[in-house]
């Protein structure tokens, strides 16, 4: 790739000694990268490092405290962020930034509408450039269409889109892949590389080291608000590049315990709701990890929300086996009969982050922790503090809210909570989406661990390594139904995508 | 976040679509077409020209600042000190006028500065000081009231005689107050739909932080709603003037509330981001043939109320609105 | 949802140390009302009067009922624009059903609180099950109570208010029945926040309603049940009102349902939910009583009197905006 | 004894000049409009656009006009229009403008706002309907006749009596309805007229809103900030009248001398009870009888005085004191009847403010 650097002295975009804090947390401290025109460049770091604030100052979204940003040889000084996207620089943005009622097209050209005089919009040419795009794009559909009607994955086309239409010469992408995978993702990689090709310059941030390998031709580093090292990718291995972002050598081997594969303990039959989940059937077994994989939109989430009561059941049945023997229509009763979901959205479905850590912790659990409805403070300290030992969540005091917690804290303080209600049952949704890699093995051994304890897991994730590494078998989704089942043996990612991706699956199933 | 309302069971995605984003507004129009039809069998004098350009004329007080108020309420903000900005506007507006046809221009300029002046803070408040929109205006609310009062309690000022004459003036059969909200609506309505200023403020309430990322000027966007609505605010001001003849301080309490309700009937969201000037032009129409029947048929006074309460309350609760 | 919003919350003067921010954000408004009780001495000395005391605190109960419930609503997001609807309805219960007759005024609260109830009820399921925003529905709710009382008393509210009410004119010293009831209802209230599963639900449901309900909380109910306790409070503030008044006053209570949102608000209460509480509410009914007695004492004109409320609210919620704490 | 109520008191040049109130009632007490231009045959179509459901005073006014017109008789009044301002200008004048759109005969009007309403009123005017004002004013000329008293006399009486029965150097509060509204500002006008043209000056003055409660809170601050030096009190309507006795109450201080007692039962009852001198006028909300007893005149087209105050046609509407309390109140009617009342017992009864015999 790297074949075509025209003039390898000249830098499109120089970010030197960048400072910034938040009242009270410095974010970056003293950062500087150089990108040259026509390369990809990687932005790894732990969950914190700095890596989106730093971008957002390159957007103009915030202002760095010290520093200076060369941009095409310029000095630039205070831009606003239409300013930063007319002078060509394009961010696709780690959360989705789409504004859901507007259409495709207008959320497209939202902020550079093309107009004519006195601000009027040029609305032919709006819903022809458009649609130009999205064919140039192979992802041909209704421009007219709110984005709110389209699945995850065609939103996140829309947003790269967006980028493109702003015909920018730098790209950053805040963990584009989060929410891709297989056949989406091949997609993205052939996009940037045909940007590549036409002297666009990428700058990629993923906790996905394996996608960094493959498509970066350097790397920089952060951590802890500072920079580590920019490297070629050719002076890096794996191994050095997680001993740069988490500081120490990590062993990253999935932690594997054996055990007999326990009795059976949940029985869903026949299992549909109001949303694209149809005649969903499985069994779990006590101590087991049974992984769910799937496309983005293949209903994992819906699956998990009907397990657990949060959408009511069209059909079906979800019974618990053993003494207990229960069914429930509500997550209250779901938790009584000891099944839990851990939400994929940790910040709009898992965390109250105005709240302190303590009242997160032990809001499933009051009744334990309460006398004729009257809470015993003493009781809930001890919950916890044992909580805070066993995840070894790092914080400064129990009553501080949830909100001044880095990300890989607030996953565990989510995780804690429904620990505290010691379930038979848990299902993980997306449970190190967005996470680092030290915390991701962080919460492997968590899983483990619960795993000696009898309980048993369901895990949902988009990564198919971790779900390869970490389940015992694996549960294969595609448009609504689960299309097949692989034993942890028999599993590989070729054969997961294809069961994942085949259209009219459904005769697959016996 | 799926909603799914037992209303829509058994349709395809983009009735489904068209129902929810349209379904408000023929709610509040089926209301509308009833009560025309109770007024037209129960009175012989509510379809007669004379009533309906009298209704039309009143809708453009409640109308002209709903249509400030919605642009609001489009950006997912909201604004309660319209009532108090009318009367002030009132107070000024024949303080300066004086009963001199010479000082009308200056009269309408220091109204419409006075709007200007009250949006610029407005905007102020709610774009560099970050409060919400709704404590904003209600502190406004109370300060503007008690400026006016300040100025006067008692009748101040007056109108110039073609001042007051606007008011009865007529095209063909229409006021032309009438077709001045007309007009202003056709513009809010291609406001919304062929500039980019619309398209922006359908951006700010729909995600304020996609909008400011995208390179939306979001405080600008805000400032201007802010500014028309308090000119909305002011030029309906003016309009009570031209109807009183004198700045009389007595005018101007419970308009936001009213203006809101009109708005919210009308199929706005109060979330952001959803809203049609045919909807709100609904909800005006609806709270206007609503008190004018009232009147008309004689209705028994002491469930008047009861009346107007039953209807808000049925037409928003009609249909589930959608929230964030 | 309050999902941190970098956009809203990234304000220009963010240099401020985190633990002033905190320190404005849990303490201001007591300093507030320090800075005006010492303004006080200068200005109006008159305040410290055991029996302008008296008065204050009096007046502040009626204030600060009402606002209890708007807090714990203002706590799950809400709002209640209903309660001045509800005050004219008690006043007209209890005049009607007692007709001046003591022995009858328990019915008669009973019978308030059950209608209060009702009205709780109206606004909790067009909030939660019909999803209308607060604002609107709270405001039906008022025109169609006040419509339905006007229809009920054909515009004249009959019967006499009972003597017994009277009591709650009686002052030993400072302390008063509608103080003491003030009190006590905080009392509790705080530690049903604090203490109870109840009050935990409230904050979590306020905070974060999906993940409360996917933490399995009943989010609806809890969002009912404190529409309830709001009506159920001003009813409470309705019966001190017309014991206060004597009569049947259509007027009754004007003003109240927006002092008392201002009041939460001053205290620290955010307008999205999920965080503040009474303490703080306390401070604020106490702030905006004492002003516009003060107001009455130098004379001034309830016109500047409304200049001077609107001008502290936003003084308050600036302060806290600059503390970077949501309001 | 009606010679208690006899207050010694003249309306100066100086008063006049600066009283646009007076410069309009004063001329129009000597002239006559002439209505043949309003003649018609009957029956006739009237509407009453009036303050509407808001309290017992105006509750009463709606019944007397709703039972004399009823006494009138279909021959004569074949459709009655109304229009309830729920005591709100923002809500009258649109409703004026509905009422004028069904084309009456004539229109009766309530105002509630000075100036709001004035524009409509000279609108109607010009259409052809004629129109007479009730209880309040306008701030335009063009009208056929005004039913109602001379506010400015009454506040500047109630002035002048408690200037007469404290003395000169009494420390003196004031008390007015709701700011804005033309029956307070022109009572207040010509109280403060009187104040002045003795040099005295005001302890304290506030607005009440014609509310006990308003009344009762702002009492309460005064005690506490003024207590015994409180000497006498001007106050613009009975109500508030009622919150402060109950401050009083509470306070366990002997009241002062209060001028603006009504003849309103719940007043009386009080004041009876407390034993304070009291200076009392009336405004019986039964003048809505002359008003439509005027309508009928002008579409008659008979010529009409210009002012037509009520005492004239109702003797029993004088001024009143303590002295004579115990005859002007009633025993069996409720609290909130305000006197006089023309109708007859049953309708009272009908709408329930005649007290169960025991
Ligand atoms: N608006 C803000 N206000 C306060 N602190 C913030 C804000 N934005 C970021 N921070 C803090 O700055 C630090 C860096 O955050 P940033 O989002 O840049 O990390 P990141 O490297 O992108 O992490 P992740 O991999 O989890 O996305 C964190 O400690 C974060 O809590
Ligand atoms: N058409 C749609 N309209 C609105 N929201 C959608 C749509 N499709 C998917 N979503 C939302 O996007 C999220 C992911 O979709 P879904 O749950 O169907 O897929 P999934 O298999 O769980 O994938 P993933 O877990 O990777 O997101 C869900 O929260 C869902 O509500
Ligand atoms: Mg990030
Ligand atoms: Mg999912």
């Amino acid at each position: 790739m790297g074949a075509r650097h025209k003039s390898m002295s000249e830098y499109i975009l120089e970010m030197l000694n960048i400072s910034k804090s938040f009242a009270g947390v410095q974010a970056l401290k003293d950062v500087s990268i150089r990108c040259r025109p026509g390369r990809v460049y990687g932005l790894v770091g732990e969950n914190g490092a700095g890596k989106s604030t730093l971008m957002k100052i390159l957007a103009g979204a915030y202002q760095a405290d010290v520093g200076e940003i060369i941009y095409k040889g310029q000095r630039r000084e205070g831009a606003s962020a239409g300013d930063v996207i007319d002078s060509g620089i394009s961010i696709i943005y780690q959360e989705l930034a789409l504004v859901p009622r507007m259409s495709v097209a207008e959320n497209i050209f939202l902020g550079r509408e093309p107009q004519r005089a006195f601000g009027l919009l040029d609305l032919k040419s709006l819903h022809e450039r458009a649609a130009e795009l999205t064919e140039r794009l192979g992802i041909a559909m209704d421009t007219s269409l709110p984005v709110s009607e389209l699945t995850v994955a065609q939103r996140q086309l829309v947003e790269i889109a967006k980028a493109l239409s702003q015909n920018a010469d730098l790209i950053v992408m805040d963990e584009p892949s989060a929410i891709l995978a297989g056949s989406e993702l091949d997609q993205l990689f052939s996009i940037i590389e045909s940007l590549v090709e036409q002297g666009v310059t990428i700058i990629y941030i993923s906790h996905r080291l394996d996608e960094v390998f493959r498509i970066a031709d350097e790397v920089t580093v952060l951590k802890d608000g500072e920079l580590v090292d920019t490297r070629s990718i050719d002076q890096l291995d794996r191994q050095t590049l997680v001993r740069l972002m988490v500081g120490r050598p990590l062993d990253e081997i999935f932690p594997r315990t054996d055990h007999e594969k326990g009795e059976l303990v949940l029985v869903a039959e026949d299992v549909s709701t109001d949303t694209i989940l149809e005649g969903a059937s499985l069994e779990l077994y006590k101590g087991e990890i049974l992984g769910i994989a799937g496309m983005v939109g293949s209903g994992r989430t819906e699956l998990a929300r009907a397990l657990f009561g949060a959408d009511p059941l069209t059909s079906g049945t979800i019974t618990l086996t053993g003494d207990k023997g229960a069914s429930w229509s509500n997550p209250a009763q779901a938790i009584e009969s000891g099944l839990v979901l851990v939400p994929e959205d940790r910040k709009s479905h898992g965390l109250f982050t105005s709240l302190s850590v303590r009242v997160n912790i032990t809001l499933p659990i009051l009744s334990r922790i309460t006398r004729f409805g009257v809470l015993q403070s003493q009781a809930e300290d001890e919950v916890v503090e044992e909580a805070k030992h066993r995840l070894s969540i790092v914080m400064a005091s129990a009553d501080q809210e949830a909100q001044y917690l880095s990300g890989g804290n607030q996953q565990k303080v989510v995780l804690a909570k429904w620990l505290e209600t010691h379930p038979a049952i848990v299902i993980l949704d997306e449970p190190t989406r967005g996470v680092d890699v030290g915390a991701k093995f962080e919460i492997y051994k968590l899983m483990r661990q619960l795993n000696d304890r009898g309980i048993a897991i369901v895990m949902i994730s988009s990564e198919l390594p971790e779900v390869i590494g970490m389940s015992d078998r694996i549960l294969v989704m595609n448009d609504g139904r689960i299309v097949g089942e692989v034993a942890q043996e028999e599993a590989t990612e070729a054969g997961i995508i294809e069961l994942a991706t085949m259209a009219g699956a459904k005769a697959k199933v016996s | 976040m799926k909603v799914s309302t037992p209303l829509f069971a058994g349709l395809t995605d983009s009735q489904r679509l068209f129902l929810r984003r349209y379904g408000p507004i023929f709610a509040v129009y089926g209301f509308i077409v009833v009560l025309i039809i109770i007024g037209a069998t129960q009175s012989e004098r509510f379809l007669t020209v004379r009533n309906l350009t009298n209704v039309a004329r009143q809708a453009a007080f409640l109308g002209i600042v709903a249509l400030g108020q919605m642009l609001v309420i489009l950006t997912a903000g909201i604004d309660l000190s319209v009532g108090s900005l009318v009367k002030l506007s009132i107070l000024v507006s024949a303080i300066v006028m004086n009963g001199e046809v010479g000082n009308q221009g200056a009269a309408i300029a220091a109204t419409l500065g006075l709007g200007l002046l009250v949006g610029l803070i407005h905007g102020f408040l709610v774009n560099e000081v970050k409060i919400a929109p709704f404590i904003v205006t209600l502190a406004s609310l109370g300060i503007l009231r008690g400026v006016s009062l300040s100025i006067s309690t008692s009748p101040v000022g007056s109108a110039s005689r073609p001042f007051i004459m606007f008011y009865v003036q007529k095209i063909g059969p229409i006021p032309v107050i009438a077709l001045m909200f007309v007009a202003l609506l056709i513009l809010t309505a291609l406001l919304l739909r062929y500039t980019v200023f619309g398209k922006y403020l359908y951006a700010i309430g729909g995600n304020v932080e996609v909008a400011h990322l995208s390179g939306v000027p979001v405080k600008l966007t805000r400032y201007g709603v802010y500014v028309i609505c308090s000119i909305s605010a002011s030029i309906t001001g003016l309009l009570w003037l031209s109807r009183m003849g004198v700045g009389d301080p007595a005018i101007g309490d419970g308009i936001e509330l009213q203006t809101i309700t009109a708005v919210i009937i009308g199929g706005t969201s109060l979330f952001g981001g959803r809203g049609t000037v045919v909807g709100t032009l609904g909800g005006v129409l609806l709270l206007g043939i609503t008190a004018n029947l009232l009147v008309m048929l004689g209705v028994n006074q002491f469930i008047q109320g009861l009346i107007q309460g039953i209807i808000i309350v049925a037409a928003v609760a009609l249909y589930k609105q959608e929230g964030d | 949802m309050s999902v941190a919003k970098p956009y809203e919350s990234a304000t220009s003067v963010g240099g401020w140390p985190l633990r002033l921010r905190l320190f404005i954000a849990n303490y201001g408004v007591y300093i507030a009302l320090l800075a005006l009780l010492l303004a006080a001495t200068v200005l109006t000395p008159r305040l410290y009067d055991v029996n302008t005391i008296a008065v204050v605190m009096r007046q502040a109960s009626q204030l600060g009922i009402v606002a209890i419930g708007q807090t714990l609503i203002l706590l799950v997001a809400g709002l209640d624009l209903s309660v001045g609807g509800i005050f004219l309805m008690t006043s007209i219960v209890v005049a009607d059903v007692t007709n001046g007759r003591d022995e009858l005024v328990i019915p008669a609260i009973l019978i308030a609180l059950a209608l209060g109830a009702l009205v709780g009820l109206g606004n909790g399921v067009l909030v939660t099950k019909r999803r209308v925003p607060p604002f609107v529905a709270t405001l039906g709710m008022l025109v169609l109570v006040k419509g339905a009382t006007q229809a009920y008393t054909k515009g004249v509210p009959g019967g006499f208010v009972p003597d017994i009410l009277g009591i709650v004119n009686q002052s030993w010293f400072v302390l008063s029945i509608p103080l003491l009831l003030w009190l006590g209802l905080n009392a509790a209230f705080i530690f049903v926040l604090r203490r109870t599963v109840y009050g935990r639900k409230v904050y979590a449901v306020g905070s974060n309603i999906e993940a409360a309900r996917l933490s399995g909380i009943s989010v609806d109910a809890i969002r009912i049940s404190v529409y309830i306790l709001g009506s159920c409070l001003a009813v409470a503030s309705g019966i001190v009102l017309t014991g206060y008044v004597g009569y049947v006053d259509r007027f009754i209570g004007t003003g109240l349902e927006l002092d008392s949102i201002a009041a939460a608000i001053v205290g620290g209460t955010a307008f999205v939910g999920g965080r503040g509480g009474l303490l703080g509410t306390i401070a604020g009914v106490l702030i905006i009583q004492i002003l516009s007695t003060m107001a009455l004492l130098m004379g001034l004109d309830i016109e500047v009197q409304f200049i001077i409320k609107g001008l502290v609210i936003l003084g308050a919620v600036t302060l806290y905006s600059l503390a970077n704490v949501e309001a | 004894g009606q010679d208690s109520a006899m207050v010694e008191f003249e309306i100066t040049q100086e008063m006049v000049d600066a009283s646009p109130y007076l410069q309009s009632v004063i001329p129009r007490l000597n002239q006559e409009y002439d209505t043949s231009e309003f003649a018609k045959d009957p029956p006739y179509r009237i509407a009453l656009a009036a303050q509407g459901t808001s309290n017992a005073w105006s509750a009463l006014f709606d019944a007397h006009a709703y039972w004399y017109v009823e006494h009138l008789g279909e021959d004569v009044v074949s459709e009655f229009l109304y229009g309830d301002a729920q005591a709100s200008a923002d809500i009258q004048v649109p409703q004026v403008e509905d009422l004028l759109a069904q084309e009456p005969d004539a229109l009766i009007l309530v105002p509630m706002g000075a100036a709001a309403l004035s524009a409509p009123v000279e609108r109607a005017m010009m259409q052809g309907v004629p129109v007479v004002l009730c209880a309040s004013a306008v701030e335009t000329d063009n009208f056929v006749t005004e039913v109602g008293t001379n506010l400015y006399a009454i506040g500047a009486t109630l002035a002048q009596w408690l200037i007469d029965t404290v003395g000169e150097d009494g420390d003196f509060l004031m008390m007015t309805g709701i700011p804005g509204t033309s029956t307070s500002d022109i009572m207040e006008e010509g109280a403060l007229a009187v104040f002045d043209s003795y040099g005295i000056e005001l302890l304290d003055k506030q607005a009440g809103f014609w509310s006990p409660a308003e009344g009762k809170k702002i009492m309460e601050t005064w005690l506490a900030q003024h207590g015994d030096e409180i000497d006498g009190i001007w106050s613009g309507g009975a109500q508030m009248v009622q919150g402060m006795i109950s401050a009083y109450e509470d306070a366990e201080m002997s009241i002062p001398p209060i001028a603006g007692g009504e003849m309103q039962n719940g007043f009386l009852r009080s004041a009876i009870e407390h034993g304070f001198e009291f200076y009392a006028w009336m405004y019986p909300n039964a003048m809505i009888t002359i008003c439509l007893d005027a309508v009928i005149q002008i579409l008659q087209g008979e010529p009409i005085p210009r002012f037509i105050d009520f005492v004239d046609t109702m003797p029993e509407a004088r001024p009143f004191t303590d002295a004579e309390a115990e005859d002007y109140y009633r025993p069996r009617w409720s609290d909130d009847v305000h006197g006089p009342v023309t109708m007859p017992d049953e309708k009272l009864a009908e709408l329930g403010f005649l007290v169960e015999e025991e």
